[in-house]
């Protein structure tokens, strides 16, 4: 027997009689140092035990969606930086995709890589920035946050550069590219990424292999592969449960076929697994970055043929989805021929996977709630909308 | 021992200062200013290391997150020295004492007002019986060690004071997380200091400090922490006193990511600053005893660099102490509650209650010379390490760092 | 110096009164803890020191957790009860229990010669001669109490144990 | 063995103490307002407005306020108001200016689409992030003179896009004398007194359409 026994899921009391005491119910959030925003959490402790968990959402609810309806197809665009705003470049994409596919448009082969590009260098941001938070919520005092921020803002430098913001990016277009990087910008962006397992490395070194971690994290947060694909959860904490899903594979959205790498899988389905998928997923991206900007062809950003505005897509509807770094993410659309979208509609992965938050937390301690939720990885401008 | 540079001017200054002082005052008087002074001598060089160790934290807890750290505060009226930011704590404390003073309407006003007061009362009682040099110890109690022990358990209870008095949900968990964690780790903390009592035979922190003197060659100090059963009895000390005092890993009564501030959360300005003193001061006291007991006290550590007054010694080896905490508490994740408990009670106190019987054992042994010497210290050595291993297996039993599997 | 005396017995009997007449029963609890202080500094006054450190370790430090934590894990409910006379037999009961330890206490107070002269004091004992003395003469006693509390001890984990179904291997 | 990952990690951070004392790719702190921030080129924050002289900033804006950076807007921040008269612009065409001309910058979301739908570049984004005002209202509303600024700031600030929109405007200026020219060449050939000189605008309020195409894609689209 283990000194540290792993939680071994919802041990629930179902008694609350005299001899075990009232239960305290504590509402974490909307000000709360590790909701990770305006979340909060409605716990249910019996001593710190968690026996119910309600999770409250929507204090950053802007109307987005209802805005798109009447806004035009291209105004739409900067709002999808805030949906996830760790990770602009994804979901700018992701909009792109749904739009044009709706209207059929086509996009350079240029462009396409550059999209591949972006998404993985947002991969490493947001990635990186969720491992530095999850060691925040696990304790530390932000050393591993800042190390990986130090990284981070590497790469947003690289955006800022290129596209005159760090993170509302705004960089994708129907059709292509906003802008076409400099030889000097890849130059750049290629030794950072080269330099990337370096940090990655010095990361693991000093927290994969942390006594402290192993214990805080292993069998905690526990998600059966059944239960996740149930809940309709995607991303790394679909896969840290073992199921072998990745839209870049699945989907092959846009050229990811033409790179190779290959998909961690976790076998628990705790938070360590959730943590460890998003190391190696971040390795991943680096190969895929590695040969992106060995390979990336010459021409134009943009097709042709694309209009920025005036853009009227044919009446029908549209789903583009792509595999962002929380998940799948997916825009839906329907047109009726006009300027604007009849109806617009965002999959957000980090609601969806927020789901279980419940499941997960069952039986564990008020601190572990904090660290699954961590381990999660929400945006609240995607919960929310 | 030798003689030659202990009884230096530089060594006896305080003390000359002090008798220069009272001697100012009729003889009715002496002996009440001579404590005062003693006390003030204490509040004025433990405030100042307080404000200096605040600024110390921020500045290589930024340095180890590469970062810079405060360096902006200077002096006023010149603005261009910069004076790298030393002048932080002073500014930090007008701002503390000018800040509101916010107390919740439902709270319990008598607790939430005395908890401050008795924190920092009792984290300053700890310093009365260290030997800070040679010459330089306040109170020369018999019991010292017990006195130390018993000073120190009414902060914990202050922090549950503060915690249930503030009527909020976050404190009230902090102050049961308190409790536990006080319950649980006063046993390994004295358990550890134990087989030094059992060695030298003596509470009394002066005579533990001067069993710690003569160097074997003139370089090899004879300090309890290089043999065997004191190298386990201080690595647990330190675990110990990391819990004692609430620092990071064991910061678990004011978890930041959990429960916001824990015990603090209902308090702000210079009560605030009151409860983040006495964490200081409790740090730094339980630093002075782990000096005094494990790292030979106020002893140089060579005979040729005896010439440095004890007491620069004694403040040398508490900023290394404090250092050292600082850098954990850079690198360390936070334990959850059940995992420390059982890290004091299935770990510490075992392992404790073993180098208990190691000290014996030493004791018992110390007549053996040349090769028998060897097997004791082989044997010793053996007492501490191989429950180690056994225990750390078990406490990291299932807990491992895993291999991946990748799609096909 | 009785002085001291009188400050030391007003604030131990005061907080003791206190603790018995606070509708508060965390108040009760941190009174009677500063009632176990006042004993400490009982001891102190009258040169026990060793006593008196043990005193607050023991009964500050670690009783007083013991008696908090047993008062948070209680219903909170049952504090605001007003405490009422269940019956006679309940009083008759407490009436005999206080008179009778009141009347021993009493005895011994006025069974004591007060006005024998003051002996010369024995040297206060160090900790070194206490340690010695518990250890030679006083070595069975030493061993009886380290027995009975030990038992107590595996006692109440034997109680507090509670039967938890072997977690799966995971 | 339990604390060899501990130890590993108090390596890893001694080892990050240490180089941040030597080693820039570790110590990235830029002490800001003593070293200023380094904007890249491409850094937006908030619209100006370009004038072609700095000495009479509103007579000689590029705007000619067609309104479609107000329609464009996401956030619905900019505000024209079209001029009556009409006075010549960049290449010396008679056209409407704006009367009135604010974009509430506590709205504004610096998201350079006004910049892109632009057919004129008379609007660009700005290096300005030290905004601070004492009237959340009226201080953060800035007016068409608060906006303008002189197109050397322009180069100054954005040097690639500037020399790449002043050669683009060069061209057209030309091309517009050569076609002046040649209309001239044209009346004096066969005068026609009623053509009014090099095709003015539609004068209705609606659809003012850009006099030269532009490429979608802002300045570097190829």
């Amino acid at each position: 027997m283990s000194l540290f026994p792993a939680n071994s899921g919802p041990t629930v009391r179902a008694v609350h009689d005299e001899f075990h005491g009232d239960l305290l119910e504590v509402s974490m959030g909307p000000q709360h140092p590790s909701t990770h925003g305006v979340f909060r959490m409605v716990v249910t402790l019996d001593g710190e035990q968690i026996v119910k968990l309600k999770p409250v959402f929507g204090y950053l609810h802007r109307n987005h969606e209802k805005i798109a309806e009447n806004t035009s197809y291209l105004s739409s665009m900067p709002y999808t930086d805030r949906l996830d705003y760790l990770c602009s470049m994804t979901t700018n994409w992701a909009y792109a995709l749904a739009v044009e596919k709706l209207s059929g448009q086509a996009v350079p082969d240029r462009a396409q890589y550059l999209r591949i590009i972006m998404a993985e260098l947002t991969r490493l941001v947001n990635h990186s920035c969720l491992v530095g938070f999850l060691f925040n919520d696990l304790g530390t005092s932000f050393t591993p946050l800042l190390y990986a921020f130090r990284e981070r803002e590497k790469i947003l430098d690289l955006f800022e550069s290129l596209s005159g913001s760090r993170m509302m990016c705004n960089y994708q277009r129907f059709g292509g590219c906003r802008v076409d990087p400099s030889p000097e910008w890849l130059a750049a962006a290629s030794a950072l990424v080269d330099n990337f397992p370096r940090f990655l490395d010095e990361y693991e070194t000093m927290l994969t292999g942390n006594e402290i971690l192993l214990a805080r994290t292993q069998g905690v947060g526990r998600l059966a592969a059944a239960h996740a694909i149930n809940a309709g959860i995607t991303g790394p904490v679909l896969r840290a449960s073992g199921v072998d899903y990745d839209l870049r594979k699945v989907d092959g959205t846009g050229f990811y076929p033409r790179f190779e790498f290959r998909v961690p899988l976790g076998a628990h389905g705790d938070t360590y697994d959730r943590y460890m998928m998003r190391i190696l997923e971040m390795r991943e991206s680096v190969k895929i970055l590695q040969q992106a900007f060995k390979t990336l062809p010459a021409g134009p950003i943009m097709d042709p043929k694309a209009k920025l505005r005036g853009f009227r897509p044919k009446a029908g509807e549209a789903y583009g989805r792509l595999e962002s770094p929380k998940g799948e993410l997916g825009f839906y659309l329907i047109s009726d021929g006009s300027p604007n979208p009849w109806r617009y509609r965002v999959r957000p992965p980090s609601l969806i996977n927020l789901t279980l938050l419940e499941e997960m937390c069952l039986g564990h301690t008020i601190a572990d709630a904090v660290v699954i939720l961590g381990s999660i990885d929400i945006v609240l401008g995607e919960v929310d909308r | 021992m030798s003689v030659v540079a202990t009884d230096s001017f530089l060594e006896r200054a305080p003390l000359l200062f002090r008798d220069w002082i009272v001697g100012h005052f009729p003889v009715a008087l002496q002996w009440l200013v001579h404590h005062l002074l003693t006390i003030t001598a204490i509040l004025t060089v433990f405030g100042l290391f307080f404000a200096f160790t605040t600024i110390a934290e921020r500045k290589l807890l930024a340095r180890l997150q590469n970062r810079l750290g405060p360096n902006r505060s200077g002096l006023p009226w010149f603005r261009t020295l910069k004076l790298w930011g030393l002048t932080q704590p002073f500014a930090d404390a007008i701002k503390a004492i000018t800040k509101e003073d916010i107390v919740p309407a439902v709270a319990d006003q008598v607790l939430h007002f005395l908890a401050p007061v008795v924190i920092v009362a009792f984290s300053l009682l700890g310093f009365a019986v260290l030997p800070f040099g040679r010459y330089l110890i306040p109170v020369e109690l018999d019991a010292a060690i017990l006195y130390f022990f018993a000073a120190g358990t009414a902060t914990e209870l202050a922090i549950f004071m503060a915690g249930w008095g503030s009527r909020n949900k976050y404190s009230l968990l902090a102050a049961m997380r308190a409790l536990a964690q006080l319950i649980s780790y006063e046993l390994p903390l004295i358990l550890s200091v134990v087989p030094v009592v059992l060695v030298t035979g003596t509470l009394s922190t002066r005579d533990i400090a001067l069993a710690q003197g003569g160097w074997t060659w003139g370089v090899l100090p004879h300090w309890h922490v290089f043999t065997p059963w004191g190298f386990a009895g201080f690595l647990i000390f330190l675990v110990a006193a990391l819990a004692e005092s609430n620092r990071s890993p064991f910061d678990l009564p004011e978890a930041e990511s959990e429960l916001i501030a824990g015990h603090l959360t209902e308090y702000s300005g210079f009560k605030y600053a009151l409860f983040f003193m006495a964490e200081y001061f409790g740090l730094t006291a339980l630093s002075g005893l782990g000096i005094t007991v494990f790292l030979g006290g106020w002893q140089a550590p060579c005979a040729f660099l005896e010439f440095i007054p004890s007491w620069l010694w004694f403040m040398g080896k508490l900023a290394g102490m404090i250092v050292f905490f600082i850098w954990i508490r850079g690198t360390l994740l936070r334990l959850r509650i059940d995992q420390l408990t059982r890290l004091a009670w299935q770990f510490l106190v075992p392992l404790a209650l073993l180098n208990l019987g190691n000290a014996a054992f030493w004791a018992l042994t110390s007549g053996w010379t040349g090769p028998l010497a060897l097997a004791r210290w082989a044997i010793s050595a053996a007492i501490v390490i191989v429950p180690f291993f056994l225990l750390g297996r078990r406490l990291t039993a299932g807990y491992a760092p895993r291999t991946y599997r990748y799609a096909a | 110096m009785s002085f001291a005396l009188l400050l030391i017995a007003l604030v131990l009997l005061g907080s003791a009164a206190a603790a018995m007449l606070s509708r508060n029963l965390i108040h009760s609890a941190l009174l009677l803890t500063g009632a176990w202080a006042g004993i400490a500094a009982f001891y102190l006054w009258a040169g026990a020191e060793f006593v008196a450190f043990a005193q607050v370790l023991v009964y500050v430090g670690a009783v007083s957790m013991v008696v908090l934590f047993a008062v948070l894990l209680t219903r909170q409910g049952a504090t605001a009860a007003p405490v009422e006379f269940d019956s006679y037999k309940r009083v008759v009961g407490s009436i005999i229990t206080a008179g009778g330890v009141g009347g021993v206490l009493l005895g011994a107070i006025f069974g004591t010669p007060l006005d024998v002269p003051a002996a010369p004091s024995p040297a206060a004992l160090t900790v070194r001669q206490l340690g010695l003395q518990l250890m030679g003469p006083y070595a069975a006693a030493l061993l009886i109490v380290g027995v009975i509390l030990t038992v107590a001890l595996l006692g109440a984990i034997v109680i507090a144990a509670v039967d938890k179904p072997e977690d799966p291997a995971p | 063995m339990l604390g060899s990952g501990i130890l590993k990690g108090l390596g890893v951070t001694a080892k990050n103490f240490v180089g941040s004392y030597h080693d820039p790719a570790r110590m990235v702190t830029q002490e800001y307002p003593d070293t200023p921030a380094k904007l890249p080129e491409a850094y937006r924050n908030f619209p100006f407005l370009v004038t072609e002289n700095a000495t009479d900033p509103m007579g000689t804006l590029r705007c000619v306020a067609c309104q479609i950076c107000e329609k464009e807007c996401p956030p619905q921040c900019i505000y024209i108001e079209k001029s009556k008269d009409k006075k010549p612009d960049a290449t010396g065409k008679p056209q409407l200016y704006p009367a009135v001309f604010a974009i509430d910058t506590a709205v504004c979301m610096s998201c350079q689409l006004c910049v892109e739908v632009c057919p004129f570049d008379a609007i660009k984004m700005d290096h300005v992030f030290e905004v601070a005002a004492t009237n959340r209202f009226e201080g953060l509303l800035l007016n068409r003179e608060q906006l303008a600024k002189p197109n050397e700031y322009f180069h100054q600030i954005r040097p690639t896009e500037a020399a790449e929109v002043d050669g683009r405007l060069t061209a057209e200026r030309q091309a517009a004398a050569e076609k002046a020219k040649a209309a001239a060449a044209a009346k004096a050939a066969a005068p026609k007194p009623t053509t009014p000189v090099a095709g003015v605008a539609d004068p209705g309020p609606a659809s003012p359409r850009p006099a030269t195409p532009k490429p979608a894609e802002g300045g570097t689209a190829p």
